[in-house]
Parts: C-alpha cells; structure tokens; sequence
C-alpha cells in the first residue's frame, strides 16, 4: 500500500471517528435527536470499502454517516442533517438516518433493514443494461443476513450475474441479539458462497477492506456476477445513542478495542516507516477543524421553513394536482 | 377493444417511444403475461426490457425502485393484488417515502400494476381490493381502471409521471370487450360522469362500475328519479371537484364498491363528503360495499359477498324511499 | 403505574397461568424489548417460552401462526408498526383467513403487539399508524391501548381470545406514569367516555387521547360549552353503540387521530356515523389528523405534521363557530 | 420394499391419478370452478412422503389433492370441497387450494406461495418445545424456493434445529417460468446444503421417495434439526386449468412421461415379481368405484346455507360481540 493511500485511509477514518464523537456530543446537548447510530470501531469497513469503489452507486443502511463522508459527503451537510437544518444533505427532512446524495450516486440511509438491498439489485440490473462499466456497492449488517429480502436479493444478483457487491459487517450483534442465536453459523459468508464466491475478511484492517472491495470490483465489472464480502467488525458504543450496549462483555469489547483500525493502521504505519509520525499530528489538527466548522455551520444554519412540510411528496408536476 | 388490449397497447406503445421504459414480474414475458396483459412485448423488445422475475414480490417491487432511481423507467406487475401484501414494505416505506425522506433528492418513476378484486371462485386468497390500503399513503398515486379508455390513456399517463403510480385493474375486465374513445389533454386525475342525472349521486370505481349501470334503470324507474353516476378514476388524489359539483346538484349520495364495507375505500369518500358537503346533503349517505368476511369459494356465497346489480338496486330503492326520494 | 408496566404485568400474569404462552420478537428476550415491555421475563420463563427472534417480520408472524396452529398462545412483537408491513401477507392472507377458508377448522389464538406513531424525530420508516390498514381486514380484531388499565386488562384479553389480534400500542405512551383502576367483568371491545358532556362529542384513541384531554378545557371556555370524550380502545369491532348514544345527546362529532388523514381509521368512523346518525347531526362531521405527508425528521415540521393540542384547540373552536356553537 | 407397501402406493398413486382426472372432467363441465392445480405427473411425491412421513404435522400449498388423500383424507370430503358443497373439507368456503384437516395434521392449502413455510417452522419450534416426537413435514415447489419466506425459513429451522422436513417438488415451472430463468442453478438443494444435510432424489420414483423421508425423519425425530429433500418432477398438465402449459417442449414431456411414477411401478413389481400382476386389475377397479362415490357424494351434497357466509370468521366466543 503506498503512503498516499495510507494517509488517506487515516485521514478519513479519524474524520469518521471525530465525527461520531461530535455527534454524540451533540445529541446529548440536545442538538441532535431521533435515532442516531455511530459507527464508531467499524471505521476501517466504510472508509476502506468507499475508497476501493470509487465510482458506481452506493446502498446503504442508517449507521452509514462516516460511510457518506468517506464517499465524499460534505461532513458540514451530514451534520447539518442531524441537526434537522435546511442544509442539510436531506434538508433536515431525513435526519440521521436517510443521508442521500445522488450526485455522489449515494443512495442510503435506508432505516428498514436489509429493505435496501432488492433496491440495490434493481440498479445493478439497470447498470447491466445500460452497459456501464461501474456496478453496484450495497452495505448491511449481520442482523439483516436474516431477513428474506437479503436471501431473495442474493439468489436473484446470482441468477442474472448482476454487478453487485454485498458487503456485510458483521459486527455479531443485531442491537441486542447476537447473531449465533438467530442464524445457525456466525461466519455470515456461508449464506452466499453457493451462489458467488464469497469471503471473510478482518474488518478492522482497512487496507484488508480495500483490497477485498477492489477484488470484488474487478470481479463485478467484467460482467461476472455478484460477489460477496464479510467484514468482521465492531461497534464500541452501544446499537444507537438509546442502547448502552451492555449485553456484551468487557472482554469481548477489549479485544476488539485491541484491533482497532485507527490506531492499528497508525503503529503499523509508523513503524514500517510508511508515513512520517508528523503526519498523523497535522491530520489530527485537520480533523479537528473541519469537525469544528462542520458543528458551527449546523449550528448557525436556519430550520427549514414550515412550508417545507408539503414540498417533496410527489413531484412538481403531480404537486400542481394533488392536494 | 378488449380492456387487456387497451393496457397491452399502453405498455407497447411507451416502450416503443422510450427505451428507458422496462417491465417486470411473474411470467409477463415468455408467458405474456398471466392475464395476456403483456403478449408479444418479449418477442418485439427482448429479455433485457421485458424481464421474467422470480415468486419474490417484495423483489418485484424492490428491484424497480432500484431501476427507478437508476434511470430506467420500470412497470412492475404484480400478479394478483393480494400478493402485493408481501412488497407492501417496498411500497409503502420505500418507494412512497424516499422523495420526501431525501428531502427531494430521489425520483422515483415507477408503476405498479395490480389486478384484483372477487374474480370467479378463487377463494380468500386470491379476491381482494386493497385499495384502500395503498389509497391511505402519502406518496403514492393511485389509479383505478375500469374500461378501456382509461385503462389505455391512464396507463401510458402513470407510466410517464415521476412518481409512483399504483395501477388497479380488475380481473373480470380483462377479456371484456369496451368502446373507445379518442381523448385530448387527457386528466388521469379528473373523475368521469358516466351518466348525468339530478336526484341521486352514485359514486364508483373498477368492476363495479357495470353492476352499478345495471342497476340504474331500475332504480329510476321505481324510485321515479334521474342518477347520476361518477366513476372516480383516481383514488389518490381524489377528484372532490366532480364529486360536489354533482352533490350539490343532486344532495344525495350513495357509494358502491366491492371491497369489504369496513375501513374500504368509500370511507374516506364518504367522510369527505360529510365534512365538505353535509348541508348540501338531503338524506343520510348510503355505502353499499362487500361483507365484511374473507371471500368463500362457494359460487353462491361468494356472490352474497359482493354487491351484485341486484343487491344495489334493492338496497338503493330501500334507502330512497325511506328518506324522501 | 407505567404504562409498560402494565403491559409486562399482563404478559407476566398471563405466562404465569398458562404454560402455553410464548412470547417472540426481535430483542424480546435477553434485551427485554426495546421498550423494555417484556423485561424480566426471559430470566423467569426460559428461552423456550420467550424467544429472541431474526430481523425477519414475516416469519415472526408467520412463526407465531404456526405455533398456533400446534397449540401455543403466541405473543408477537413487532418492534415498530413500520415493520409490521413486512409481515402484512402472513397477517392478513393467513392469520386473518385461515379459519374462514378452513369452514371453521382452525383457530388461530394469536396476539401481535405493535408499538407505532410519531415519537421524537424518528423520521419517516420509523413513524407511522397503521390501524386503518389492518380495521379494515376481516378475521382481525384490532385494539389500541391509551392507558394503563386498558393496557392491562386489554393485553390480557387479548392473549386470552382465541382469535388473531392486532393490540397497538404508542411508543410515546411507554414511560408516562398513568393511574390504574382495578376493572371487574371487563369488556375489551367497549369505548370508554373519558369525560362527560353535552354539547359535541370527540372521538379519538391511543395517545391523541391526551392531547385533546390538553385541548379540552379551552375550547370549552372558549365556546362555552361543554365536551363529552370517548376514547374508543376497540377499533375493530368498533362500539357504535356507545358512540350512537353520545352523538345523538351532543349532535356533534369530532374525530382526531395522529394518522394522515386521507384513509386514515378517522374515515371509517365518520363515514359510519354520517350513514348511521345523519339525522341527529346538527353540523358536519369533522376530523382533525395528521397531515397528507411523511412525516419529517425536524422537529418544527414534525410537530406540524400531527395534531397538536394547541391545533386541536384552534380548529374545534374555529369549526364551532362557524356551525353554530 | 416388501410388497404390501409396494401395492399401497400403487393403489394410492392410481387414485390420486384418476381422483386428478376426475377433477379435470368435472371442471369442464362445469362443476368445479376456481384455480384448479393438478398432480399428474407428481404422484410419488405426495404418496411416498405421505406413506413415509405417517406421523407428524403437514404443510402444504394448493397443489394438494394427492398429498391430502396420501394423508388419509376421504376422496369425497375432497371431491366434496372441490364442488364447492358443504360437506366438503372445508364446507365449501375453501375450495381446491385450501384443504385443512386439524384431525389429520393436515394444514394445508395455502395459495401463496412459500407462505406455509414460515408456518411449518413456528409449529416445528412448537412440537420441539412441546417435547413431541414426531416433527413437521412442508412441501413446496421450486418457483417457491425464490421467495422470502422460504429463505427465512430455511435459516430459522437450521438455527434452531427444528424437526422440519422441507419438500421441494422441483417440476421445473412456476407457471411459466422455467427455474433456470430466475434461480442461478436447477439443483436446488444447493440452496439449502449449508444450513442442513441436503439431497437431490429421483421423485418420480415412489420408492425413492420413501426412502429419502423415512431417513429425514427418522433424523428430525432424533433432534438433528431440519432436513431438505428435493425431489425432480415433472407435471403432465398446465399449472392450472387456466394454462394449457405449452411452454414446454414435446420433447421435454416424454422423457418424464417415459418416468411415469405409475406406469413404472407397476412395470417394476411385476418384472420382480413383487406384485400378483391381477392386484393391478383390482385396484383400478377399486380406485375407480371410489371416484365414482366421490363424485356422486360431491354432486348430492348439499350447497352450504347463506347463514355460512358469517360463519367462522371469527371463534364463536368472538362472534358474539363482533358484527
Ligand atoms: C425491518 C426492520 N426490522 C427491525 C428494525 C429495527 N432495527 C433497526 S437496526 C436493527 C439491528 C440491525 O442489526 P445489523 O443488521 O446487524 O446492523 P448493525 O446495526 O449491527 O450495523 C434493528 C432490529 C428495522 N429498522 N427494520
Ligand atoms: C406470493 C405469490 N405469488 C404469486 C402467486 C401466483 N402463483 C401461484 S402458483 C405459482 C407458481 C408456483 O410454482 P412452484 O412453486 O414451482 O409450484 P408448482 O405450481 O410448480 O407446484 C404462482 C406464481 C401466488 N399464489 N403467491
Ligand atoms: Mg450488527
Ligand atoms: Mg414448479
């Protein structure tokens, strides 16, 4: 991995974590509110997934902030869509949850789970038959490996060799429920490798994600189907800011805590003399602003205007008719 | 023109002036179609455009929101309108809400076609109108096709918006054979006045449409009055326009429609009457609608089920007697 | 008494007497459900009788009829009514029908608890009512709990009923502090009068209960009159009864719920009293909802989607007089 | 296979080829309506599991007149049902596709597709929790192995090693649509093989059938968890009596024709001497005076009263208050 890249995944990663941390800072001060789930541990799956697909569209859930912001989402209209505001990504309609972009062919936050990936699938078929090269990235949890709308999403991707990859962190629990107690293995990619190949990979290693995203992309985009990743990963808070997370024990959480991607990537970086250590500090500081002005621009920017509340429910043309 | 004719050259017709346009769902290709609804459109515009999907009807819907937001302009079909139920999360949470929960960001060019209503002896699983259910969501568009005309200029009309259009039609329909007519500056909104009168309002929609104009004569005729008599077209939005223009004329209103009376769409109608119109109103409002038990297989039961022109005719005779017509 | 108390006291109670009470959903068990409604319960009755299911909606339900079937009284949670549209088909295609299309054969003892409505900021997939999609469905009773006591004792006649049953609860009603009455010869399907009076009567139900209880005193000040309220618990069947006795005293109706208002349950209840009492009705109906909209993510529009009780205020005193109170 | 067991299955093959034949008569002149699915061709599925799973729950779908009288149901209560009579099964409310029968375990009759499925697991959890022995039986076809709720199934049952036995009829259509169209490969068991043990078996040969569910069940009864059988067949008329099934090749159909479960088993017992070639004249004799009853019951039934039509939506309990 050259060190450009490197400072890159470091970059974006610490900007995801810092954002996080804000976030939850301001939700607690009461500036953010509904559900807010944090990515927080399982910075290496985003960062290192969006830098490996690069172009293509992008599907995903709702713990999908940093996700965004490693796409290239402005950390300001994140933040601005947490705190409800009119620049916000979403106008403040979507919150936290429903970040959508389709300049960025961001198409995510999608707060029924697993409901985004038969989306995905039909967009995967579209980029078959429209001819273009870039395929379809979808991200999901374990806890969505179980529902149907995942399995009929895997059989169909298979059966019309659509260019699609699925990406799921397994993070082992689905808010309170660990995933071996409602699936009959914990090694998810078993659920698709009789249908593509499939594999698990450490996700907590951002240049592992990379390499098996960049993999999986050469793979869809010579037209031969569907590919399947498994990153295992964790969240260190709890499933939202409402859950403290505490059916999980100190240990599990420590030797997780232990593999974290951020810290990890820096001691590994460093010590192979990849990166200069200065680097990291001048990153921080970076982080550290663009944070700041991302909180000070929600902050000052204004509520949507109580007319918002009927725009946007169909389109303009079908708006002049139905009431 | 066979009203599956008429839906069939709708389809065609779009797929030949934009390629963009797509359709989807179980066995409309190779097939035709379940109800030869999309017969020969697999030969003239191949398996790419035209696709074969399998028994997943939460991916039917799934997979055109994801063509939808790719560009494509997909018309999902959905067998019968009961199996609907099983992509309602697609409908309802996704394709309806996305426009608005991304602030105006997503578009989502999409139609739904269902068949549906009490066909011929196929039970409670196969005999519903959900109109109501999909009629209740903000988001959706829904249209009601009860003839050909319709069904051939409201077709192409909610293939071509932006939004996404849920298509009803009824199954008794398809091999039935209709007029047509020419329409300029065709409104898929607006309701048609299918017969003037002066004395009662009869609001209806799909199959119901028939049984209510076999009724009529009889109900003038022994009530001594003039109907008139409003096919709604769209359920979502609802054109109140046509319906108070004539209520205020005729101050009397009954509605007819096939599903279950309990919580079916002529509630909303009704009440909408009600609140709008209650001193133009001469006589209580009269919903004539199924029974509210699932549908029986048995030929006689299934029939007691339903309104039949019979039933209407009765019930609309007793009801105007006894409040002054 | 919390109002998730009481519904845990009613499950605990119910599991206590019954060996073949379970109880399944997404985090019920270990967790204690997300709303802390089936806390405790996992220590005391074992991972057999209450189970932690996948995030698959349709197979909770579709389980749970299933287990039914072979002699269990299943509880299911759906962890927000939004997901309950996943498990749509197994509700209303089985749950609801199997005993109709068996002539009788099988019975269906089931219970599916749903949370719904607008809560703070949860945003469109997460806010929602649903109680007209499923009082429209034959086979189903659907009951919805404002309070403790009806929680209670509603909750385990619920389980105790040997039919399937929708019981709504409202996320925004879980941790509110509430009386509770002991209630002998408890009848589930009764409306209860809140409040009496005699000049308009308002008819609402789940947590716009309290929001027009807030409203109440002002309108009447303002108006000079005063309210009767019926908090309806039963939404299907629906206590007409109650209602007929209240509206022909008052001879005025409001009816506000949290819902959109197009198709909204409101409908169902207007439309029957339009058809049903139109001649003790001194002015039109009303009803007072939630707006055509999804409901937004902000906190200003989200409060201005639903019905407030300052709004609810402002249009009964407006609606009053210009109809003559 | 001793040889009583070789003339019960003939016997019952035979009768729910001719009850099937019957049917298709009756439906012609008239006297059934509706969706009316037809066995023929798939006989030794219903007819070896049924023999061999004697014991237990059963879930089917609308394709299930065979199954039912395999499970012991009287021809004319079905004949009965399919006339739309009340004393038929299901008292002429259900129909064809709905069969139920509490006293046989036999629920049954469900017209939509995969959608027994998820039922037959909760009843499996049931029986495994109830500590009975015999477990459940569902059968389904392959356009099913696509939905949802199949799929949901297939991972509950295995993660909670439930007594379930899952039968896939593969006849290769759904309706129209060819399984290969819409499945990344025909051998369907692959879709099942890495949550439970998996095969692939002959099913227009009873025996065979026989013999893979007396193996499933002797391992669902010991605890092992669920079970998949997938077995090849094929339908010698349309889906429906409203599809004529031309999009199948001649070709196609005499080769399964060439297969035929009855045809072959009595060819088979007879050149092994298993069978006294003169029981076969017998038992036709027998199957077609037991039609003939069917008939004439289902044709002098009574219609069900117009008091049926509020009858059983509700328990009687419930009725009382409930309009
Ligand atoms: C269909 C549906 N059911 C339930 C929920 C509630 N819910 C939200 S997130 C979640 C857990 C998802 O877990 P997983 O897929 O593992 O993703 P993670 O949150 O761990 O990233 C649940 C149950 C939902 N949003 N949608
Ligand atoms: C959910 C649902 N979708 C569609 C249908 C319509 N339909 C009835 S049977 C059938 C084909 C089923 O094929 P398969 O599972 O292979 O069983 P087979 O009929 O071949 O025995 C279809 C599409 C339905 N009944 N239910
Ligand atoms: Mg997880
Ligand atoms: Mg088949």
């Amino acid at each position: 991995m050259h060190s450009g890249r490197i400072e890159k995944f470091y970059y974006l990663m610490k900007l995801g974590r810092e954002f996080e941390l804000a976030a939850k800072e301001q939700y607690m001060q009461g500036n953010i509110a509904g559900f807010l789930h944090l990515d927080i541990g399982q910075e290496a799956c985003s960062v290192g997934a969006m830098q490996a697909f690069d172009k293509g569209d992008v599907f995903t859930h709702y713990r999908e902030h940093v996700l965004a912001i490693a796409r290239g989402m402005d950390p300001k209209i994140v933040m601005a869509e947490l705190f409800g505001k009119v620049t916000g990504v979403s106008k403040g309609k979507g919150g936290s949850m429903h970040l959508f972009d389709p300049d960025l062919d961001f198409y995510g936050g999608d707060a029924i789970v697993a409901g985004h990936l038969p989306i995905a699938v039909g967009c995967a078929y579209a980029r078959k038959i429209q001819g273009e090269k870039a395929g379809v990235f979808a991200i999901f949890g374990d806890g969505a490996s179980n529902a149907g709308a995942f399995f009929e999403s895997i059989n169909i991707a298979a059966a019309w060799k659509l260019p699609l990859i699925f990406f799921c962190e397994n993070n082992y629990y689905a808010i309170g429920t660990r995933i071996g107690w409602v699936s009959p293995f914990e090694e998810l990619y078993h659920k698709a490798r009789n249908y593509m190949p499939a594999k698990r990979i450490d996700g907590m290693d951002v240049c592992a994600v990379y390499k098996a995203v960049t993999e999986a992309k050469e793979y869809i985009e010579n037209g031969l189907g569907p590919y399947f990743i498994e990153a295992e990963t964790y969240r260190y808070e709890g499933h939202s800011m409402s859950d403290n997370g505490k059916y999980r024990s100190e240990e599990e959480m420590e030797i997780f805590k232990s593999r974290d991607p951020i810290e990890n990537l820096k001691k590994h970086a460093i010590a192979e003399g990849l990166v200069a250590p200065e680097y990291f500090d001048e990153a921080d500081k970076k982080v550290q602003k663009v944070i700041e002005e991302a909180i000070a621009f929600a902050a000052d920017s204004p509520e949507p205007p109580l007319s918002e509340l009927y725009e946007d429910v169909y389109c303009k043309e079908c708006t002049n008719v139905i009431p | 023109m066979l009203y599956r004719e008429a839906l069939n050259r709708a389809i065609d017709e779009m797929m030949a002036s934009d390629e963009s346009i797509v359709i989807l769902g179980e066995d409309v290709g190779r097939y035709g179609g379940s109800y030869r609804v999309s017969e020969g459109l697999f030969a003239k515009y191949g398996p790419k455009r035209v696709i074969d999907t399998p028994i997943a009807e939460l991916s039917i819907v799934g997979n055109a929101i994801g063509m939808a937001i790719a560009g494509l302009r997909p018309i999902a079909e959905i067998m019968t309108v009961n199996f609907s139920l099983l992509a309602m999360d697609q409908i309802v949470n996704h394709a309806a809400k996305f426009r608005y929960m991304s602030g105006g960001k997503m578009t989502i060019p999409l139609t739904i076609r269902m068949p549906g209503g009490v066909s011929r002896q196929l039970a409670a699983q196969h005999s519903e109108s959900y109109e109501t259910l999909y009629a209740a969501i903000p988001g959706l568009i829904v249209l009601a096709a009860s003839n050909a005309t319709y069904a051939y200029y409201g077709l192409k009309t909610a293939i071509a918006l932006n939004d996404p259009v849920i298509f009803l039609e009824h199954e008794l329909l398809y091999p039935m054979e209709m007029d047509f007519k020419e329409v300029k500056n065709f409104d898929p909104f607006k309701a048609e006045i299918v017969k003037e009168g002066k004395d009662l309002t009869i609001i209806t929609y799909l199959k119901m449409r028939y049984d209510v104009l076999e009724a009529v004569p009889k109900i003038e005729e022994e009530l001594g009055i003039s109907v008139e008599m409003i096919d709604l077209n769209s359920l979502r939005p609802l054109d109140m326009q046509t319906i108070a223009a004539s209520v205020q004329k005729t101050k009397r209103v009954v509605l007819v429609e096939e599903d279950h009376k309990t919580g079916g769409y002529g509630a909303e109608v009704i009440a909408k009457i009600s609140e709008e119109l209650f001193y133009s109103l001469d006589a209580p409002p009269l919903r004539i609608a199924g029974e509210d038990v699932p549908i029986p297989y048995n030929r006689s039961l299934e029939l007691a089920s339903i309104p039949t022109p019979d039933k209407i005719g009765q019930r609309i005779i007793q009801w105007g007697r006894k409040n002054g017509l």
